[in-house]
């Protein structure tokens, strides 16, 4: 088991052709996953490698039966692909793109909540189930199978904390990326309630940042809903208030939204919180020996 | 990207939204001649992109052209909280009977618009959140059915606006929130609304968040930035691509990804170091970002020392190590670095470092690591 | 038993203040309906005969506890009440007015579609559930209690049918007026589903009417879904062929939607058609018996 | 209302989509300066409701004024399927490599607008329904989230346009939509949708019919009507409000409701008797407005005796019965009446019309009874 993707995910990448989404495609199918067709408008019966490219998503979808969608393509045309994706019938969008503008994540969400389509992302590096699917632009080969579902705001610090995972010997059943931007599609809650409910998760690390409240509403659910043991980390302690840290995720505005704030209202909801990766690490192997 | 307040108001006369006439000026007689256009009396008004302008002195009323350009000449080069006053905007004086509040901000929990509206306008509106919260009426609005009449019925009944104005007040939020969908605005905020003794009810001030990612759309907006506003070293930044923060330390960082780079400082403080500066590559980042950054990073005279954390995703590490090879090539960097890479193609920029053997630059196999390191090499001390 | 509308409805009119808002608010108080409140932005704080009204339907719910919704204001007003009740919580809105531009009800019936808020109308009679509930403009002394349920697209052939079986002795579990605009809130299929599932209704009366493709809809649905007896009648028999036959909902394009072909398809799915309503009511009694 | 070819044009190009120059005319003479204006070759085309006018001659090519004067002389006046063609459309004359076909109806089952494309146009839509439904490529568009790119690209890139043309076929696509919307259309319909020998794409004709129910937004639209196109009496019973349709037959129908009124008409043919009418008066109708409905149903003179059928609901029986009373002051009708009141307050309408005592009007308990009598009456029966 594993969460969101696995052996079972038919995957269709829209901007296949492009240099990031062919490279990035292409490493995903190498890992194993089912890279199924790409989409690229203009570009039907064309291939990648093999990979078969569709004008639309709707005969990609048609054609091989997809039912993952990547999305590869610049900010400006990824809401359309995204819900292209959706009215197609695409269960789950992975949507890489970075620096998609906020009505459009705003519409993009709005719509997609009242359909049985699930979005992870945008600005977003994937999710990688070990040893079964890697969709995105997670460096696999760091990380194996096994008990930890890890989830997070920030890609690079999900690269981050769950190499300091692997480096005390830990395994990942997923690793899922939602993104730092004001509009994420799926949030620290949706994905907890995943792991929550998959067997082979055991510990759930959860990365957080400082802006937002979203860790705050992940506290509040863990506390009502979850069994399984949570450690956090946030990112942010040092960042100075009033400052927009690169993404839009990452503003301190006045005393909320601190990673102070953040890590006490987790604690106060039996929320163990690491300070650095590290300590990240050292908490999971103080709940799971090492 | 914060716009001032001229700005914003012209951006609101633009959907309809009604604002006193006025003319921005960047000099003194530019100013006395805007105010003789204008007539008399008018508001010489700083312009700054931050709060509390009217108590530092940047407002002022002008009764007369000496008036005019006494306070133009007081204004201009002003200094409000850290923020140089380049620019005034001179308005036609308003009356004014009564003071609202209203604002529509992103809010990211709902995943919705939040509209707020408030009888108690022209004062701190966190102070009246604070001590009069029923003061302020909200609501969400639906962004795929958008801003309805209700809605502007109901913060006008729930706010306790005047009867007569209930309808004058709906059709002004109802603008507001055409403005900042059509804009693109993450925030625009209204304060004070202000209701003339002819019951007219007018934007007195403006404050308007563009979203920068939406720019491409909005060619005439993105023309309105404002760099003599900016930190010279963040502008630079900004030009090539990076998102730059100078802080107060001596150790000048850069990582890929926001929030990796947010741990790294994290990390550096728990080991004692202090960041320079906050400096986010992006995703996918190419050798001459690589470059360009060493060079923003170093124009810090501060910097002893630098620490690139990469953990490569979309960013691949080979890129990296070619960029930091040819920033050494051009810049020859006279302090130490500490080079952290993992991820993508991590064996092959390793292989680039190793090869080009670069004068003072030292590898780390973890960012605990690389922390220490950075921390030990700007006291002073050898890795 | 009965559907939509009963003892346990508490009603708010807005538009309660107009002459004819007045008028039917008062009427369906008079027949037991517990109607309490009216909306009608700037006139809060006045009753109309001891019915609070407000400026909104927040306060009106927050104040009354109303979670039936009856609209009775100019068509130009009426999208944005049916938005406003269903964003003050009002789990089923009436809408009786007639002439709204097609394009607003098309935004409100997919706004409403998501939510968990029903709406029966526009340009309907509204709902009659005999002796327990009248909303809406049904002339209620016509009709009993009973074991009929009645749903019908056009208003006053509501009354001519349930008016033609109570001249056969029959009575009503509810009669629902779903109006005949292009863009009806509920329809056959949703009215059905809930007579069939109403213990109290022993035999459901459809009365529909040319154009459009309801009533196919319908019997597709009763085929599949609906154990009781059903009874279908459809107008319209002797309209000409391409003329607009007063509302949207009587359109005859073609050889599709004329009644003829609806009263095939029905009976083709094994629901009896009656030609006139004294055809409706004799088969109603062959079913039932006298 | 339905929309001439001309006036869906003009409300096209205010949206920007691309249409021929062209000049509405009335007469001979205005047809031949226009058609010097625009240039030769020109079309002169008759502007009639209905569809295939080139088949009976109403579009004619004109290549010089001699041909414009005679094709218009041809042209105005004609017959066309019972229409008369009052006006005349004259157009520069387009280039045709392709012609396509486009529409956006109304779709009452899925509640959604229907988008269609086909690469084969200039040819009756239905037929290539029937022959070669693989042809037209068909979404339904979300009415909240509106159209989006991807629509234009599916619909394109399924009804096989060609490469070069997905984009600007998506771009006319996206601006008709535009256009049904912001005109509230129930139809849109381009066909042909032509592609010039240039590679541009533009609207050759243009079927709009716009929802009357939201012409109060549209002031500019209300405008449109044309009114010399229509029955004279349909036109009288439209400016007093009511829905009026012709038929054969020798019975005047009144009822309240389109629903009772179509029964109506099915009881009374099953009795034997032939409608001359349907006339719906509408929701809660008032005394003028019967008053006004005998005028239009006895301007027929075919008609023998009237039915009249109300169940009232909203409609109250005692105005409709002091209506009648009324009518019958105002008109003095020479033809039996058969009255039938139920409803709301049907005792006091049945006490009016007792107290009143009309001269050959008649009283009926039932729709049944009511339709027998009249159509006894009709016959020159006795009731």
């Amino acid at each position: 088991m594993a969460v969101l993707v696995d052996k079972d995910t038919k995957l269709v990448v829209s901007g296949i052709t492009g240099r990031e989404g062919t490279f990035h495609a292409m490493n995903n199918k190498r890992y194993g996953t089912q890279v199924v067709a790409g989409v690229t408008p203009g570009k039907g019966g064309q291939d990648v490698e093999g990979v078969p490219v569709f004008d639309t998503f709707h005969e990609a979808v048609d054609k091989t039966g997809a039912n993952t969608a990547m999305v590869f393509v610049p900010p400006r045309f990824a809401a359309d692909s995204i819900l292209e994706a959706q009215d197609a019938g695409i269960a789950l969008v992975i949507a890489i793109t970075e620096g998609i503008p906020a009505h459009d994540e705003l519409r993009v969400y709005n719509h997609l909540k009242n359909t049985g389509t699930r979005l992870v992302g945008p600005n977003c590096p994937g999710i990688l189930s070990p040893g079964k699917a890697n969709v995105g632009i997670i460096p696999a080969s760091f990380f194996k199978e096994g008990n930890v579902g890890v989830v997070s705001r920030s890609g690079t610090l999900t690269y981050q904390i769950g190499n300091t995972l692997a480096q005390q010997g830990f395994g990942n059943s997923s690793i899922v990326g939602i993104g730092g931007d004001p509009v994420p599609g799926s949030s620290f809650v949706d994905v907890i309630e995943l792991f929550e409910a998959d067997p082979e998760t055991e510990l759930i690390v959860m990365a957080g940042e400082i802006g937002g409240d979203a860790e705050e509403r992940a506290a509040e659910y863990i506390k009502a809903n979850v069994s399984k043991p949570v450690v956090a980390y946030i990112a942010g302690f040092t960042a100075p208030p009033g400052k927009t840290m690169g993404h839009a995720g990452a503003i301190v505005s006045g005393s909320k939204g601190t990673a102070a704030a953040k890590a006490e209202t987790l604690e106060a909801n039996g929320v163990r919180v690491g300070r650095t990766p590290t300590q990240v690490a050292e908490i999971a192997m103080e709940i799971l020996g090492a | 990207m914060d716009l001032l307040e001229y700005q914003g108001k012209q951006l609101f006369a633009r959907h309809g939204i009604p604002v006193p006439e006025g003319q921005p000026a960047r000099t003194v007689d530019e100013a006395v001649a805007a105010a003789k256009e204008i007539g008399f009396p008018c508001a010489v008004k700083a312009q700054v992109k931050i709060g509390g302008r009217g108590k530092a002195g940047g407002i002022k009323i002008a009764n007369n052209e000496d008036e005019a350009r006494e306070h133009a000449n007081a204004i201009l080069g002003m200094d409000i909280k850290g923020f140089t006053v380049h620019e005034l905007w001179i308005e036609g004086a308003s009356q004014i009977e009564a003071e609202y509040y209203t604002s529509i901000v992103f809010d990211r929990g709902a995943k919705a618009p939040l509209f707020m509206l408030s009888t108690k306008g022209g004062m701190d509106i966190e102070e009246v959140a604070e001590s009069d919260p029923k003061a302020i009426a909200s609501l969400h609005v639906d962004p795929l059915i958008g801003f309805q009449d209700f809605h502007g019925r109901r913060l006008a009944f729930e706010a306790g606006v005047d009867a007569d104005l209930v309808r004058p007040i709906g059709a002004f939020l109802h603008k507001l929130y055409a403005t900042f969908v059509a804009e693109e605005a993450t925030l625009v905020e209204v304060n004070p609304l202000i209701v003339t003794p002819e019951r007219d009810v007018k934007a007195l001030d403006a404050k308007v968040t563009l979203d920068d990612s939406a720019l491409f759309r909005h060619p005439d907006n993105a023309q309105l930035r404002d760099p003599s506003a900016e930190d010279p070293q963040e502008q630079m930044a900004k030009e090539r691509g990076l998102t730059y923060v100078k802080l107060d330390g001596d150790i000048g960082i850069l990582g890929n990804g926001a929030g990796l780079v947010m741990s790294t400082l994290d990390v550096v403080a728990q080991f004692g170091g202090k960041p320079a500066n906050f400096l986010y590559a992006g995703g996918g980042s190419k050798a001459e970002a690589i470059t360009s950054a060493v060079e923003v990073i170093l124009s810090n005279e501060s910097v002893k020392a630098v620490l690139f954390n990469i953990f490569g995703g979309i960013t691949r590490c080979d890129e990296v190590a070619n960029g930091l090879v040819e920033a050494f090539n051009q810049i020859n960097p006279q302090v130490p670095f500490v080079v952290r890479l993992d991820g993508t193609n991590d064996v092959e920029g390793r292989k680039i470092l190793a090869e080009a053997s670069l004068p003072n630059v030292h590898t780390a196999s973890t960012m605990d690591e690389a922390a220490q390191k950075v921390v030990e090499l700007a006291k002073g001390g050898s890795a």
